[in-house]
């Protein structure tokens, strides 16, 4: 695919550009009352969605912000916020 | 074989001759031939042979969609004929032949094919295991099509262009041109690529009327150049596309002509709406010898004698299913051809117009028949005809047989791009069920066979795509839309999948010798689906993909199972639509690396370089690997390194603390004027990803060093690991604004006291001391104590642009102190000596800061900072079981050092050596091992496995470290 | 020190004919045979910073207002400024007297950071679009105006300075280790268009 | 062999209301299960379930090398394991794999990536896998087509060469085990969805289809790619996973030119002959997360220019057809096989990687073993996800991986 990455700097542009910067999880919990099997999760595992999710990109070769967008794992294009998402069991 | 050399469709030039050999001898075609149809000019009538029954093959379409004219052309193998410009002194092979095409040894093979099943191989030659080896070998040697000698050098100049456009129209014919004219009306950048060297498509080659008495190909030409006369439109001919993918990037590969600077090149065209209008290719018809030579496709004979001059034969029968060929039969009739009879598929639908021309010229045609084989031995002098449901039938001799069961439309570039196709019942085609974002259709691909149709379908695609790029078109596109419906719509396609035969020599594939009794036996095997009926009988792998059987496969599956609906689809369609060479997709391929500031000087100092990441480094200065001369200089006078390629960076503003708390696993609020603080980056499983040094330089104003490799992701990291925070500070990457050069040695201070009126006596710049000052008045630099090597030294950090004045005042200044260079292994001996680490030599992915004994530099109090990888140090700070790093001595000082990367063992893998040497220093054998944690006590003694070592192991003892120096008095003296 | 001098990254293979040394730099001012262009100019030697603050708006580098919108740039006073971000511009200085170092923690000099060439006269966009799938020439775009992207895989900063039919004028600034790289894919894509090297006063001349 | 054919994996057989243990993927890890829990531990009674047709998705994608020189003693006895099984699997099964015992050289192109290489090649032969570190020349004499000047952009060093590896024909394998396990009574489901699993008090009970309801004591899942999908939306279980496309492609079929799998991670590319003649080669991942499978203008370019410096004859060949599969990679590249943690009779085999084709065999054999008497094999335990937990990740790879975005 020519996936294409919209920078909220550069507009819309070739993806390879781009660095993936993982799932949206949120900000980082503090360390306090943390246990190592709710840390993982934090760090490490992920929803593995396939459909519409939220993630970070950097615009590595251009501007180098770090921003998130909504795309579809099915389809590897950008997409709306969709209504409903799929929350953790 | 005399040639036509006054048609005005002509695109060769009869008087301009071209010489190329062929099985040795010599001949000549004209200007425009492609080798094929040039061979076709001097007789040759089998081109090839099959790839497994070695079946004569010949010229079947002039489109490339089989291998059937597959040669080896100027060495390289596997080139199609049939598309391939035929340039002067070319020397032409036939391929996967023994002998000749005409006699090949291995003919033979064609009646063993009984014996050869859909899957024939996974059944056989397994038992006993021993023959499959020997099996494989055979196998091996008569698979595969051209012969590439290992030592092959493509000759020719591949280049490579990225351009953007507005539309991108994909196919140069009467839809697309109208298209790309409709859009460029509007403003808009076009791009129209086009796979022949022309523009013209459908109408290009043919007489029929246009409208008014306007033969098409005349209509073609007045488009090409109202095209050419477009200055928004940017025409690339001879130009095959070659993918297509979401977003609309469009890839392609152009054939350089006389004028080009190129032989091919690489197109990737970013455009935000496209236009497919590829139109049409001929549905191949199934009957027993359907790829013999002599059997051809209806553009095929057609396009032979309107485009080169060619008259296929001398005597015709033709087994079609669509108008064109009898419009094919007139014109070819008129040109002489003689023509026993034309069966058509359809029992009626016929264009009443050409069946009277027809009958005015008593041209036999017969309604409702079919070809069912074709004789001959080698090439075709019979053909038996027969009525559809095969109940009465009729022999013709003949050199030509023209067949073909209707169109196919070309719907590739739409379904790289995801469209999904199912059939459509009334044209007998797959097309696409909803067209993917921002791309239209347009022209025969529909089934349009309406010369004006076809135009007004094209001139509303390229408005559709105007309106995509916000252009306002609606006024524009009513009329065409209108005078698109007051013309015919989609022909009926004929429904016929095969003749009725049994099909045991009746080829659904060509390139993989697939017939249909092979489809069938698949199908009793249980491979239900077109997917995995294709890899099991291998239909639609070989060169030319589906060109063959992309539409006869479904259809007949679908036959087979009785799914008057036709559910079965064609199997997937995969990028390049057209083979392309390595070369052409390679392109210019730069080779982009960085030298640092003092490249030139270190080359012309005997520097050996090596690739490191994206640097470009000196590692040696001499052809000795061990560096022994480096070293001791190093240790005994004064050396000088160039460390330019290591991570420099400004951060600053009210928040550059803390993000420097969040990254780096020490305090950096406990950073002191005028010095330097040494720290690490971790990340989340504590694994050591990073080490530098910060300075503080001002309030709120930070610099500090990353590591080579690290350099380049540095920012980003920060900025990922503070992204929620909306923190106020700034970075620069300076990593290339400055270079560095450690000057390191006893002598240093001598060295820069020459050169500069700093200070720079012991208790004036002491270890771990940053100060700032100029070189000769003139060169500002950024000066740290630091002792990577072990040896009093000092890292300078220059402007760029001064850094070679700077090498040459210090090579000036320390000539008396016999200062020299020293590279990349003589500083990685050195540092090991003192075992300093260096990232992802004396680490790994499963390596702590713990691990590797830099847990010190770890302050477990800062938790309000979120440092990253602080979870894990504190997790890991105990663990047992991890691997450690240890120093080591072998016992006997005379031993060999072993091998970098050699295990430790007992009866199990407990480790594995980083690196070791002989230290010509110390005179002993020392290294760095990461280690089970049982093993890493002072004293323990290590069993050390080399590859190839048999029985023999080598023994080592874990000792105390830094080897040099442990009291790091030279670095602070 | 008289005989210190500041070096560009950037080499070219073309003999010399006219040189200074200004503020230590030595600078070609023309090469022998430049011919009728397209050109290729190392302008290396021109003094570039960085500018970021959160405020950026507060901000009048040489008292000309930096563009509001990120992918603007403005020429003016010399000085080329090209909106980066929210927080961030580049300042290429083009023209005249070497001015002041700004003051102000906002600024880093970055001269040395980067190379810094022209590539200018007809032809320029057929050989850009060899190295990049960046629209430099994109008409909807009103020049000056700066992209930010990779050229042969290289991060850049490419301001289209000016565009008409086949001419185009595009500056840009790479990391200075890829000089060599960069100049020789720009040399060997430009070789079938007559590109070649040009001191700076083919520059000055536009 | 040449009579009446019969249908390769049975009849199409309706789907009962209760089996055994339920498959989830008929990919060749699932089948390989089944075949052994059939073939070892006397369970027949077992539903292999695939929402498209076996060897649609890994499978039937990837190149078919096979090797055992993985990095870490926890993998090479494995993958060691699994190579030695294909030379049983063809006479046992009777259908010819195509094994081409033709050898890998891994190519190394610096003086590090050498020393890195000799700690494989260490680790191999303690193991008993053959393997040697051989120099430039050594490789040209292997290879002829070798670039082995120093011209190019990472000039070649030397090799890592694995004699025992090589080519088996993929298709081959899954139809062959498929048989196999079909022969043993073991049925096979195909264009059948798992659209949930049942779980009740901690322990597994059902898997729901869209064909009906499965009630079932044990549930494997090896849905290859879709595995981490599927395990959060059926269980909610997140997993260290994120799913790549890979891609591969094959150029026009040649006579012999290369004899052995050429592979070499600097440029992220191998190459090797099928025994139809095509030149296959592949290895990238795009670096984000997606399940299209589908391949990049990228790749086959940057494809192109790699192999165009170090087997440069192969510039005058033509790609014919590309594709893309997905990876399911872990941080540490590193598979997680488990079971019963938490919830009873449920078994995870996925996180491969690209690296599922060649240890399917062993795999089956062993998570079999574990699905049968409920008792990780000594083998299996090093592959819990636990070990994310403690931060002990496996070392098969000595870089940090870079599709993560914590490194």
């Amino acid at each position: 695919m020519a996936l294409t990455i919209t920078c909220p700097i550069c507009g819309k542009r070739n993806g390879y550009e781009f660095r993936f910067g993982g799932e949206e999880k949120g900000p980082r919990p503090a360390a306090h009352g943390l246990n190592p099997e709710t840390w993982c999760d934090y760090v490490h595992n992920n929803n593995c969605v396939a459909g519409v999710q939220k993630e970070w990109w950097s615009h590595r070769d251009g501007c180098g912000s770090w921003f998130t967008i909504f795309r579809n794992t099915l389809t590897n294009l950008e997409a709306d916020e969709p209504e409903e998402r799929y929350e953790q069991v | 074989m005399n040639r036509f050399n006054q048609l005005l469709t002509l695109r060769i030039d009869p008087t301009r001759k071209k010489a190329f050999t062929y099985l040795g001898k010599t001949y000549q075609g004209a200007e425009g031939d492609t080798v094929a149809s040039a061979l076709y000019a001097n007789g040759v009538r089998i081109f090839a042979r099959s790839l497994k029954y070695h079946r004569p093959r010949g010229l079947y379409s002039l489109d490339g969609e089989c291998s059937n004219t597959c040669m080896e052309v100027d060495g390289i193998p596997n080139v199609r004929a049939e598309n391939t410009l035929l340039k002067n002194g070319m020397a032409v092979k036939a391929q996967n032949v023994k002998g000749t095409p005409e006699k090949d040894l291995l003919g033979f093979m064609d009646k063993m094919s009984w014996a050869m099943p859909a899957g024939f191989y996974y059944n056989t030659m397994h038992k006993p295991a021993m023959i499959w080896p020997i099996a494989l070998k055979q196998i091996r040697k008569v698979a595969g099509l051209g012969k590439l000698a290992p030592d092959f050098a493509m000759t020719g100049k591949y280049d490579e262009i990225f351009p953007t456009a507005d539309v991108c129209v994909i196919g140069g014919g009467p839809a697309g041109m109208s298209a790309a004219l409709s859009a460029a009306e509007n403003g808009l950048r076009v791009i129209i690529l086009e796979a022949r060297p022309w523009l013209g498509g459908f109408f290009e080659y043919r007489v029929a009327e246009y409208q008014n008495e306007v033969p098409l190909y005349q209509r073609a030409r007045d488009l090409a150049k109202q095209v050419a006369d477009t200055p928004d439109i940017r025409t690339f001919t001879h130009t095959a596309m070659v993918g297509a993918y979401s977003n609309n990037l469009i890839t392609a590969f152009q054939i350089g002509g006389a004028n080009d600077s190129f032989d091919q090149r690489y197109i990737e065209i970013r455009a935000q709406s496209v236009v497919v209008a590829t139109g049409c290719i001929e549905r191949p018809l199934l009957f027993d010898n359907n790829e013999k030579p002599g059997v051809m496709q209806i553009g095929c004979a057609h396009r032979l004698a309107r485009t080169y001059g060619l008259l296929a034969g001398e005597k015709a029968v033709f087994s079609i299913g669509h108008d064109l060929g009898l419009e094919a039969a007139i014109d070819l009739f008129d040109l002489g051809l003689k023509i026993s009879c034309v069966a058509d598929i359809r029992e009626d639908g016929q264009d009443p117009g050409l069946v009277e021309i027809m009958q005015r010229k008593k041209i036999p045609l017969l309604r409702g028949w079919v070809a069912t084989e074709a004789h001959g031995k080698k090439t075709l002098n019979k053909v038996t005809l027969s009525t559809l449901q095969g109940t009465r039938d009729k022999e013709f001799s003949c050199d030509l047989l023209v067949a073909s069961a209707g169109m196919t439309p070309v719907t590739g570039p739409l379904t790289l791009a995801q469209a999904k196709l199912a059939f459509d019942n009334h044209t007998g085609f797959f097309l696409p069920t909803q067209l993917p974002v921002k791309m239209h259709a347009a022209g025969r691909m529909s089934g349009l066979n309406d010369a004006l149709a076809i135009e007004a379908s094209g001139r509303c695609a390229g408005l559709q795509a105007a309106a995509d790029c916000g252009a306002s078109v609606d006024a524009n596109l009513d009329e065409a839309r209108t005078s698109l419906e007051s013309r015919p719509g989609p022909v009926k396609g004929s429904k016929m999948v095969t003749a009725p035969v049994k099909g045991d020599k009746t080829f659904i594939c060509f390139d993989e010798d697939t017939t249909v009794k092979n489809i069938k036996q698949a199908i009793e095997k249980g491979f239900d689906v077109t997917e995995l009926i294709k890899r099991f009988t291998s239909a639609g792998t070989g060169p030319g993909q589906g060109g063959i059987p992309g539409h006869n496969l479904p259809l007949f599956v679908a036959q087979y199972n009785a799914d008057p609906d036709v559910s079965a689809k064609p199997t997937t369609i995969r990028p390049p639509l057209v083979p392309t060479f390595i070369a052409t997709y390679a392109g210019a391929n730069h080779d982009m690396c960085k030298r640092t500031p003092l490249h030139a000087l270190q080359k012309k100092a005997g520097g050996v370089f090596r690739r490191v990441g994206v640097w470009n480094r000196a590692r040696y200065f001499s052809q000795d690997f061990t560096c022994r001369d480096e070293i001791d200089n190093v240790r005994n006078n004064v050396g000088l390194f160039d460390a330019s390629t290591l991570g420099k960076f400004k951060i600053w503003g009210p928040d550059a603390l803390k993000a420097l708390q969040r990254v780096y696993v020490s305090d950096m609020s406990k950073i002191s004027d005028g010095k330097i603080k040494y720290s690490a980056m971790c990340n989340e499983d504590a694994c050591l990803i990073d080490d530098g040094v910060v300075i503080k330089r001002g309030k709120n104003d930070y610099y500090f060093t990353t590591s080579t490799a690290r350099a380049g992701a540095t920012v980003e990291w920060i900025r990922y690991h503070t992204r929620y925070d909306g923190w106020n500070y700034s970075m620069v990457n300076l990593t290339d604004a400055f270079g560095v050069i450690n000057l390191a040695g006893p002598d240093a201070r001598k060295v820069l006291a020459e050169i500069t009126d700093a200070d720079v006596s012991n208790d004036a710049f002491p270890y771990t001391g940053y100060r700032e000052f100029k070189i000769k008045n003139t060169i500002p630099v950024r000066a740290m104590r630091l002792g990577f090597v072990g040896e009093l030294s000092y890292e300078l950090h220059a402007p760029s642009s001064y850094m070679p004045a700077l090498w040459e005042i210090l090579e000036d200044a320390g000539s008396e102190f016999n200062i020299r260079n020293f590279g990349l292994e003589a500083q990685n001996v050195l540092r090991m000596e003192r075992c300093h680490v260096i990232i992802g030599a004396e680490s790994e992915q499963r390596t702590t800061l713990h691990d590797v004994g830099l847990g010190f530099l770890w302050d477990r109090t800062k938790t309000d900072a979120k440092t990253v990888g602080a979870f894990a140090l504190k997790q890991t700070e105990k663990q047992a079981g991890r691997l450690k790093l240890v120093g080591f001595k072998t016992e006997d000082s005379d031993a060999r050092a072993p091998r970098d990367g050699s295990i430790i063992v007992d009866t199990k893998i407990r480790g594995y050596v980083c690196i070791a040497r002989h230290s010509h220093t110390l005179d002993e054998v020392i290294g760095l091992a990461l280690v089970d944690e049982s093993l890493a006590k002072i004293g323990t003694k290590l069993e050390i496995y080399e590859d190839e070592c048999g029985d023999k192991r080598l023994y080592a003892v874990v000792a105390p470290t830094p080897f040099y120096d442990p009291e790091a008095k030279r670095l602070k003296m | 020190m008289e005989n210190i001098k500041r070096v560009s990254p950037v080499v070219f293979k073309a003999r010399p004919v006219k040189t200074e040394i200004r503020d230590n730099w030595a600078v070609t001012l023309e090469y022998d045979a430049e011919g009728p262009g397209p050109y290729l100019i190392d302008l290396s030697h021109r003094t570039r910073w960085d500018v970021q603050d959160g405020n950026l708006d507060e901000i009048t580098p040489w008292e000309v207002a930096i563009p509001e919108t990120p992918g603007k740039s403005i020429m003016e006073k010399g000085f080329l400024i090209n909106r980066m971000n929210r927080t961030q511009a580049s300042v290429w200085h083009l023209t005249g007297e070497q001015p002041d170092a700004p003051d102000g923690p906002a600024y880093t000099e970055t001269t040395d950071a980067t190379m810094f060439v022209a590539l200018i006269g007809r032809k320029t966009y057929a050989i850009a679009e060899k190295l990049t799938s960046l629209d430099l020439a994109n008409p909807a775009q009103k020049t000056p105006f700066l992209l930010q992207g990779p050229i042969a895989h290289v991060p850049c900063q490419v301001v289209t300075l000016a565009q008409s039919g086949e001419h185009c004028d595009i500056l840009f600034t790479c990391s200075r280790g890829y000089a060599q790289s960069m100049v020789g894919a720009i040399l060997e894509a430009g070789e079938e268009f007559g590109l070649r090297p040009a001191g700076e006063a083919a520059f000055s001349k536009i | 062999m040449f009579g009446k054919d019969k249908t390769l994996w049975g009849e199409k057989t309706p789907l009962k209301s209760n089996y055994d243990a339920v498959i989830i993927g008929g990919g060749l890890h699932g089948l390989a299960t089944a075949y052994f829990l059939a073939r070892d531990h006397g369970m027949k009674n077992v539903a292999v379930i695939e929402k498209r047709y076996i060897g649609f998705g890994g499978a039937g994608r990837n190149t078919a090398i096979v090797r055992a020189n993985q990095r870490t003693q926890e993998n090479i006895p494995l993958y060691k394991e699994a190579l030695d099984l294909w030379p049983v699997l063809t006479k046992e099964l009777d259908y010819n794999l195509m094994f081409f015992n033709c050898g890998n050289l891994n190519l190394m192109h610096s003086e590090a990536a050498m020393s890195a290489a000799r700690m494989n090649v260490a680790s191999a032969q303690f193991h008993g896998v053959e393997s040697h570190l051989i120099d430039a020349k050594e490789c040209k004499e292997l290879v002829p087509a070798l670039n082995i000047a120093d011209n190019i952009t990472y000039p070649i060093f030397g090799a890592m060469f694995h004699p025992p590896g090589g080519i088996l024909r993929h298709d081959a394998v899954v139809w062959g085990i498929a048989k196999g396990a079909a022969k043993h009574g073991i049925h096979i489901h195909q264009q059948t969805e798992a659209a949930g699993i049942g779980v009740d008090h901690g322990k597994i009970v059902s898997v729901d289809t869209d064909r009906g309801k499965i009630y079932t004591p044990r549930v494997l899942l090896s849905a290859g790619g879709y595995s981490a999908s599927l395990a959060f939306k059926m269980l909610g279980l997140r997993l260290p996973i994120s799913v790549l496309t890979i891609q591969a492609m094959v150029t026009q079929p040649l006579k012999p030119l290369l004899n052995h799998v050429v592979s070499s991670g600097t440029y992220h590319a191998y190459a090797n002959q099928t025994l139809k003649g095509e030149i296959a080669t592949g290895a990238h991942m795009d670096p984000w997360p997606n399940y299209t499978t589908q391949n990049t203008a990228h790749y086959i370019k940057h494809q192109a220019e790699a192999l165009s410096e170090f087997l440069p004859c192969l510039r005058g060949v033509k790609f014919m057809r590309i594709w893309g599969g997905l990876a399911d990679m872990t941080p540490d590249m590193a598979p997680i096989m488990e079971g019963n943690d938490p919830i009873k009779g449920f078994y995870l085999d996925c996180g491969w990687g690209y690296f599922g084709f060649k240890s399917s065999a062993a795999v089956g054999k062993y998570m079999a073993q574990f699905m049968a008497t409920a008792n990780c094999p000594e083998i299996l335990k090093p592959f819990t996800r636990r070990r994310y937990q403690e931060h002990r990740l496996m070392g098969e790879t000595a870089a940090l991986v870079n599709y993560s975005p914590d490194n």
